[in-house]
């Protein structure tokens, strides 16, 4: 991949390689043993792989423990609102082609209060990578229902349990156009490593749901899937054909803890190409003669 | 034609007035192309450096139904688009009935005689000439049977040439212009229409009053203007200002702004996107912004509350934004398609905690294009969200002004990625400039936008003094702002008994209202402020110089008769002087209105205060 | 113990002092189960018929961190949480490093002696005593090795009920309460604890004071006080007020009251939902007024922020409904776990157009309870939306206050669906009262409730007569609203020199420090809002009558010092002696930084401003 | 169904029969020929023949030309905000068990701002009926791109045509949960009907997703859904499974104008049921003390 920062190409190789001492920056703030730790760690190990120029990095995030992402690794960074990251991801995505956006955010910032955006950024094809951090509860207001919630968890909003269908988001991601979809938890280091690579390799919206166990207020919600702990950890079906819809929507309906792998990958335009314009790198001035013209053409048209 | 020329019994008829500025109201239904006809008129007035405003009203039912449109053309300084208009043009019989109340005593009817019948006693009373004209007869009788929807506007047209000795030449070459890119038999008809209307002898009105195309004062002779509705200009003005990324989502009366840019905006090497919701408008544009590009979001009232939560992340991460809000009335739903000021305590407020933001105010459509531009500049010289208010009748009025010199306004105050050594986002010892992602920092630190409150590298900090210091610098560079903006141009004495303050559209009225109390020999100031927040300064010493300052205002008063600015000033300046003139009619004030309420707030002037006619100039 | 009762040097030792009311902070990890040992402190001086006040901090990290609990208990007026400690518990060196300074000179360190080492000669000069314990390993060698963890904050409560002469029978029977329905070795371990501390010598402590359990004023004798934080009186209070509907999303500080009425409303046939957002939590609450239920959403500043445009449509559509606003510092996410006034901009002005609205704030925890009452009452005695306003200090702290008389305030203001006659849901000529629906209407004419501007049936209209009637009755009940509301109590002299306003969660602190100030010789006034929109009668005279009226509040200051309610003030009665004293720390005023700000403002009073000591009664 | 307004059950036969006349309201200010005239009669006709008491109906909507349609029905009614709607009718719903919320909105109040709160409402499958009145645009702000816009539709907004992937609003509804799902058209009134019947029948969360044509600025959308226009109203397969969530969801897919009829029906728990509270109609205050001893048992254990 080329880019265009500071207005020259910049290859990576003209620099010393990224390591990930680069990458470190604050303490992070989790309970020890939250699964968030290990998802840091695979970013890091991630960005230090693929050697981008690391002032194009931009590593975004809503609220939620999982949200405090940004801080903790050294690249440009926002944490934004309580779920409009997507939103936010999506201006920069169209307006700054040559950068990474790469967003990082818990289940109830991406499915409770920013499910909507999920949907169109999906149906638009958005440029852009996602990570869901799913502890299934809202950790940093220390354990409500979050919208992946099982049936009969108990929380502070459900003391006896709650009783309604948690969101299934791989089904809603698949089903509201993501053109990359796939799952992987955080006790899986090697795993997550090679969705979140395919993820970032993605020239499209893709997600990619992590299972990243709230040790705090959700102990143990994921043992299912840790072959440690007597779980299994089922890859998807080897002879899954990630361009079929109704098959990748089929394997979302499989009882807990379901497969782990790329669920979903085809190729639609992006909206960063049908928004062409963009790519012209508005940021430069030296364009303000054509805008003069142009404007000034317009103008003249209603005198 | 049997009333023409009667003269109403107990009226001298003092021969012919000559009009060097007049007001036109054209009465029917939205699908008669009223609209179209009115802004053609509008653009032949601009053409002609003649100033020109106009006013237009929507149906309330969700396509057709009755609408007027009204222009008001000529001479040096047509601030508002007219109080009672010289000619009425009535299309329907319902058009007749709502508007003759409109027109003034010993103006102009001209009505579709194939559909209106006036109470001929009732115009002799008022000294009104009916003006009898079968317009859709006629135009079905020169294009066929669609000519009755098609074509009876450009009749009018024509009439309302021949009526106004308006120039044929240009009116051609603007029908060319505007139906050009059409199946050619459009213009072709059109033109038949035109010349069909011109030709119709509407007999001697030239006895009633004659138009002289007005001399324009030293220095604007020559000028070419351009003609628009003052959403456009924003559209242009957004793009001269160098915005090059927008997202927003539809809403009446602001949609023609994001419609138009997002048309317009890929030719500059923009885009402007409609997102899912007004949320998600402002989030993508905090986003470009944050990616370095001048970006904006717009919306009306409903919209800007949605906007709320996201503004006031815009202040804590310091990202330069331009918001627009075209009001209407309100609250809630409100009243779409008419015009309010009442978003203003929203503007300064919209968003939790301490949030100070920068408001500015549109006064007329060449604001929209001219204030914009400072807008954006401030916006990225303060790293501070803008709101920016216009409302519904500056959105859809089309007014004349000088086509912006655009050398010496065209701007791009983006941000370019460049290598630096190190780079603190929120540093404390000056104002923020962001430097985009892509920016190279050589020793190895970088930076956090954050909505947590952050110490000078964007680290969430909870630490009082931080907080403290935080809060100051976001409140600080406001007051610093304010130090730079110009103190307004005062209208009128310096001095003296009565301070008019206005703010957005009021602008024009206020205005010819101190010019026609002037002509009354009643001398009223009138200041008007373009910025919001923070205010200008020198208000203060002004306000103590006169005796009662009054803000007129489109919104509801409170207990002191106070509207939204009004209260404003007076917690700023605790001046119990500064009292309000407010309604909530959801209509532009009108002069002669906005006259009566000053003399009922202030009492006892003589202030002529009668149906407009300070514009036409009687030669009798 | 080498040093206990070294007496510093210099200092004469002037025999033990009475205290009849005391400050104790603790301060540990959060882990440590210090609130939890603070809010039992907290309910025993509630069960002796002692005031209470308590204050925590919040930790910075998720879970964990250091941690204060601060219990001020004791003598008739505890109004605020105190200021300066006259017992510290360090149960680690940090806790020392960062507390000492909040210990008054002369106090009594306590310290976990197995992990803080103390600066002597810091404690001799500032007279402090210390006492170490070492509690960990005392604890362990009680309970074994988990006790460490689980049972060093018991065995504290039982040194403090040592050191205080607490009731142990109280205590244990407490640990009963809270222990009991647990698994039964719990409730041993904790008993054993808490006998393990209130055996261990702590020496002759007494000699240093003696707490003396408060006498109360005649008519508080007797009374059953209830001890509960703010958040819970809100719960409580909305049950009481006849809520039985809610709907919103959790956010700090605002989480509690919602997790509560969650559990508790079912129990009184409602329920209170948890939405996927705060728009669907407004929207679903005014669902559910508008079928009659007594109904409430809540939030801190963001969700606040988000329900602006939802409020428009409630102020429109006049549906009652309480909205409860926790504040925290902001703006954006601000500082979560800290304590700011500053979404009173936001309170007043969230949506957009003239969208009047009843604006309260609680100004401590039995406001929480009875004030939510009237809250409620008004919001359906004036079909309004009504927010009510808390802030993190109220809704983290835990008071005592006397046990409600439910018989007396208990209401049900939900609508019951009756058959009618006729019926405008919004009649001009009296106050809306709606009809749920299911309403029989025998005329046959059933109500459209719409946020577009309506006639008296609902019907939309764009007629400017109707919209400024419409206008006009929005705004006029909130006008007769306030006519009914009381005179807010003047503390101190009714005229002078200083009047000091207040609202929410400052007034204990402004409380004692115009007590403190009189104590001192110098008259200071001061009162207190609860309704900040519509403002009460008898303001306007009432600050006439003093020189300076300054309004002390926790949010940003303007050009001249005036924070957000000061602003409204002058504003509304454009007095130019209101000012203000405003601080951004995010932390509640203490009394002595109080009192210094006032004299910083006013001048030259003798005001007695050093570390607090008001509340001891020297005996020496 | 018995009702219990007014504290005693109503049998509807105690009243004279509900008739259209008694239903007729404001005059729509619809453009003549839009699609929506026919869906407002064929509700009236649906409440005639269920033949409700009146005071139970009440008729919702948010903002949009479609959302016009409470004026023009003479029921109990709101007009509330643009897409919030849903939650609104659920807090209704879940208070007042005894009336019958129905909402009707178009499609940018549904699928476009209103997106997120159908997913939950779905998901928790809320008792309420919808119907959205797809006309592919936005109407009342005079043609916009809506999210059910078909790639290639020229719009104010999409002066080039649309690009992007629009929403399938019954794939939606389906993989969100909804419990209800039919597809039918304004031009197929009797279908319509029964669509509409079989919709306010159901036990929970039930949408109709309605083509309604806006003439003025999307005049002959649906021509290919109208056999007198050409086009072809391909009913549901007789042999279609509404239970197989699979196999509405491949029914979903299927080209442009897809089939009309009964997607999807389940049985699944009402929010209603599980959130019980409030069955007992909290309205009544005779139960005020109750409410005194339960607030007083709780408040006397903080003392
Ligand atoms: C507008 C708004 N609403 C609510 C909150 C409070 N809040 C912060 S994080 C959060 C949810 C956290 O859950 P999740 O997104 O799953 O992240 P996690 O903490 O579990 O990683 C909530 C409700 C907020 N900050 N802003
Ligand atoms: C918060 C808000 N945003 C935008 C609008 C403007 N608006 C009114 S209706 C509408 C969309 C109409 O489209 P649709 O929902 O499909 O209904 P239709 O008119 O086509 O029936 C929009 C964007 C509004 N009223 N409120
Ligand atoms: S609360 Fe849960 S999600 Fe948050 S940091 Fe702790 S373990 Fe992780
Ligand atoms: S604009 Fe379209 S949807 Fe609206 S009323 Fe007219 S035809 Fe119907
Ligand atoms: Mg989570
Ligand atoms: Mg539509």
């Amino acid at each position: 991949m080329v880019h265009t920062v500071n207005d020259t190409p910049v290859c990576a190789e003209q620099r010393p390689p990224l390591t990930r001492a680069d990458l470190k920056a604050d303490k992070p703030t989790w309970c020890p043993g939250c699964g968030d730790f290990s998802v840091l760690a695979i970013y890091q190990k991630l960005l230090e792989k693929k050697n981008l120029p690391q002032e194009s990095i931009v590593t975004l995030s809503g609220i939620g423990c999982s949200s405090r992402f940004p801080y903790f690794v050294n690249t440009h960074s926002v944490h934004f609102i309580h779920g409009r990251i997507l939103p936010f991801a999506t201006g920069l995505s169209l307006s700054r082609p040559d950068l990474h956006p790469i967003v990082f955010i818990g289940d109830g910032d991406a499915y409770s209060i920013g499910g909507n955006h999920f949907d169109h950024c999906a149906r638009k094809n958005v440029r852009l990578m996602v990570v869901v951090m799913d502890n299934q509860v809202y950790g940093l207001t220390k354990k409500q229902t979050s919208p992946t919630s099982p049936v009969g968890f108990k929380s502070k909003t459900d003391p006896w349990g709650s009783k309604v269908t948690p969101i299934n988001p791989t089904k809603k991601l698949i089903s509201s156009g993501a053109t990359f979809v796939a799952r992987t938890a955080a006790s899986n280091p090697n795993h997550m490593l090679e969705m979140m690579e395919a993820a970032l390799d993605h020239d499209g919206f893709s997600v990619v749901e992590c299972f990243s166990e709230c040790v705090q207020f959700n102990p143990g919600s994921f043992d299912a899937a840790v072959p440690r702990k007597g779980g299994a950890y089922p890859p998807v079906p080897e002879d899954h054909d990630v361009t079929n819809e109704e098959a990748a929507y089929a394997l979302t309906r499989e009882p807990f803890p379901g497969h782990f792998g790329i669920y979903f990958k085809v190729d639609r335009p992006t909206l960063n190409e049908t928004e062409g314009g963009l790519a012209e790198s508005p940021t430069s001035d030296t364009a303000l003669k054509d805008v003069r013209q142009q404007l000034e053409a317009s103008l003249r048209q209603l005198t | 034609m049997t009333s023409f020329r009667e003269i109403p019994p107990g009226t001298a008829y003092a021969g012919p007035e000559t009009l060097n500025d007049a007001v036109i109201r054209i009465a029917g239904n939205s699908q008669d192309g009223i609209q179209s006809v009115g802004a053609m008129l509008a653009r032949l007035a601009g053409r002609s450096e003649m100033d020109v405003m106009t006013y237009m009203t929507i149906p309330a039912t969700i396509s057709g139904g009755p609408s007027i449109f009204q222009v008001h053309m000529g001479s040096g300084r047509v601030l508002s688009a007219g109080d009672a208009a010289d000619i009425l043009v009535a299309f329907y019989q319902h058009s007749y009935d709502d508007h003759l109340e409109s027109l003034r005593d010993g103006g102009v009817l001209l009505y579709d005689s194939t559909n209106v019948e006036p109470d001929l006693d009732v115009l002799r009373e008022r000294r009104i000439t009916p003006v009898p004209v079968p317009m859709t007869s006629l135009t079905i009788e020169i294009l066929g049977g669609t000519g009755k929807k098609k074509g009876k506007n450009i009749f009018l047209l024509g009439l309302l040439a021949q009526a106004f000795r308006l120039d044929m030449e240009k009116i051609r070459r603007l029908l060319g212009e505007v139906f050009g890119h059409k199946d050619e038999s459009v213009l072709r008809n059109a033109l038949l229409a035109l010349e069909g209307g011109y030709a119709y002898s509407i007999g001697d009105m030239q006895s009633f009053f004659t138009f002289e195309e007005p001399r324009h004062e030293a220095g604007e002779a020559g000028v070419t203007k351009v003609t628009m509705t003052g959403n456009q200009a924003l559209a242009y003005g957004a793009v001269a200002a160098g915005i090059r990324f927008g997202a927003a989502y539809p809403i009446t009366p602001w949609t023609e702004v994001m419609e138009q840019l997002r048309y317009d905006l890929p030719r500059y090497g923009g885009s402007f996107i409609q997102t899912e919701d007004e949320l998600a408008g402002i989030a993508a544009a905090l986003g470009a912004a944050y990616g370095g590009v001048p970006s904006m979001t717009g919306s009306s009232g409903p919209g800007l509350a949605l906007k709320s939560e996201a503004i006031s992340f815009a202040v804590m991460a310091e990202i330069p934004l331009l918001i627009v809000d075209v009001q209407r009335g309100g609250p809630s739903t409100g009243l779409p398609t008419n015009v309010e000021q009442s978003d203003l305590n929203l503007a300064l407020h919209a968003g939790h905690g301490d949030a100070p933001r920068v408001v500015m105010a549109a006064a007329n459509v060449e604001d929209c294009f001219h204030l914009v531009i400072e807008a954006v500049r401030i916006a990225h010289e303060y790293s501070v969200p803008v709101i920016f208010l216009s409302d519904q009748a500056i959105a859809t009025r089309i007014e004349a002004f000088p086509l912006p010199d655009l050398t010496s306004v065209l701007q791009f105050p983006g941000a370019k990625p460049e290598t630096v050594d190190s780079y603190k986002p929120y540093p404390l010892d000056r104002i923020t400039r962001h430097m985009p992602p892509g920016t190279r920092i050589t020793d190895g630190k970088y930076p956090n936008v954050t909505g947590l409150e952050h110490d000078e590298f964007g680290h969430p900090s909870a630490n009082p003094k931080v907080h403290m210091a935080m809060t100051a610098k976001r409140r600080a560079k406001l007051e610093a702002l304010a130090e730079t903006l110009p103190r307004p141009a005062v209208q009128g004495p310096k001095a003296g008994e009565l301070l008019l303050v206005g703010w957005g559209s009021t602008m024009g009225v206020i205005r010819e209202a101190v010019d026609r109390a002037a002509a009354s020999g009643v001398e009223y100031s009138a200041i008007h402020l373009r910025h919001l927040n923070p205010l200008p300064p020198g208000l203060e010493e002004l306000f103590r110089r006169f005796e009662r300052v009054l803000v007129v205002e489109m919104n509801d008063r409170d207990a002191n008769g106070c509207g939204q600015l009004a209260r404003v000033l007076r917690a700023q300046y605790a001046l119990p002087h500064i009292g309000g003139i407010t309604k909530t009619d959801g209509l532009s004030f009108r002069i002669g209105e906005l006259l009566a309420r000053i003399e009922e707030t202030v009492g006892g002037h003589a202030v002529f205060v009668g149906p407009a006619v300070s514009h036409a100039n009687p030669n009798h």
